[in-house]
């Protein structure tokens, strides 16, 4: 959001700015919930190959566990170093 | 909880925004398996227009373990089942 | 949607749940013509990779016709599966 | 038509609301199309900025034919020009 | 859009149309957006495949510029045939 | 700014969806990011949970140079920053 936007915002009324947060608690939550989505899509893809049964067994459960933390970890890094990158756009260098 | 007092229009949005919310998220979960499951099960030459019993059984199969995937994930992120 | 949602739902005036279902009847259209989309590219990519005419040829176009017919059986029998095990999900076990 | 007596609130939305769908899905058809035909006509080492003959025709083809799969599709699920 | 929805548009009041034209604009930055977002994912997929330094090479570079190019020279070469098309379809042919 | 007589109906309308356009075009960023990221740096296997020094360095340099990419397209798209 550039800043003349940002300063259109100030100059709203109080009932605006509620309404701005909610929009974008809406927006926060469909994110995460994609990314759900995403990470179950992605995990069952590399993890899942066989359909002799219908219940996972052993090997492919631990794939899946090791799968889901190895991208959620991987997610707060790119969160870290994205967020980084953004403010550094914001000053002069 | 029917007898409570009507929600505020605030309230009111909250409410819908979260049922639409959901709802996506539960069409998307079916579009992402409905798409896993054709990738995983269904031979891509298309000899033939019916789908056989080898494709049908495994698509029952994978329909299962997808849903266990998105069940565990759900418990790994912290709550039973699935994110709601 | 869980219960203490719908519980929220019944508390609502008619005009309310008439929303509701307008959003619900708008999601599902979304949805169907995402699904369309999703078919079609599908079809598409599997069925056609020779570009030396701009029309299709009778293999092709029967390959197309085959991946739809089997997509569509395809989506209606996940879609049963998935309904059984949303119900499940609801029971005790 | 434009004689006919205003349409309600509710029949407005009904009206806006499809008329965003019908966009949306015009939208993404076109940009699957472009996404899919890039994919299949040009060459991904970018050995040169321009397109060349042999991949603007390959384009030309391959939009026509997407089109007649779309439309191809739309006759299967039972109506003549795709889904709307 | 077909015909009958259009005509049903005409019957709103100027208030309707100018939210009809708002959502229109709306609709396409969207979608620019997102195209520009796609280009990006694509070039960056097809360009870049070293991660042993943290800024690009000169090759990887001009990987990038001609693929951005090329995608947005085929992309106005898609919309031209695609409304050629939609025209089309509208007329008896 | 703060002090200009406040937006119309019209314009608030236009400067909510011009934030939730931004805003939506942000997380889709980040996402295909991670996206792509977490396919070119972490090994598919799963062998263990913990991201090793290997990727944990591929990941710092993917999202640089993505950012770079994105930086670059935009300034052939005619601007400086991106999009916005």
């Amino acid at each position: 959001m550039d800043k003349s936007m940002l300063a259109d915002l100030d100059s709203l009324p109080e009932e605006d700015k509620v309404r701005m947060s909610t929009m974008i608690d809406q927006l926060q939550i469909r994110d995460s919930l994609r990314m759900y989505n995403s990470l179950v899509e992605r995990c069952f893809t590399d993890c899942v190959d066989t359909f002799r049964r219908k219940t996972l067994d052993k090997q492919e459960e631990t794939c899946v566990r090791r799968c889901a933390e190895k991208f959620l970890k991987h997610s707060m890094r790119v969160g870290m170093r994205f967020a980084e990158l953004n403010q550094g756009a914001a000053t002069p260098d | 909880m029917a007898a409570s007092k009507p929600p505020s229009a605030l309230e009111k949005e909250q409410i819908f925004g979260m049922a639409e919310k959901e709802m996506e998220y539960r069409v998307e979960l079916f579009n992402k398996l409905t798409q896993t499951c054709f990738s995983k099960c269904v031979e891509n030459r298309y000899k033939e227009s019916e789908l056989n019993m080898g494709e049908n059984s495994c698509i029952d199969r994978c329909v299962s373990k997808y849903w266990q995937v998105n069940n565990l994930v759900g418990q790994l992120l912290g709550n039973n089942q699935g994110p709601m």
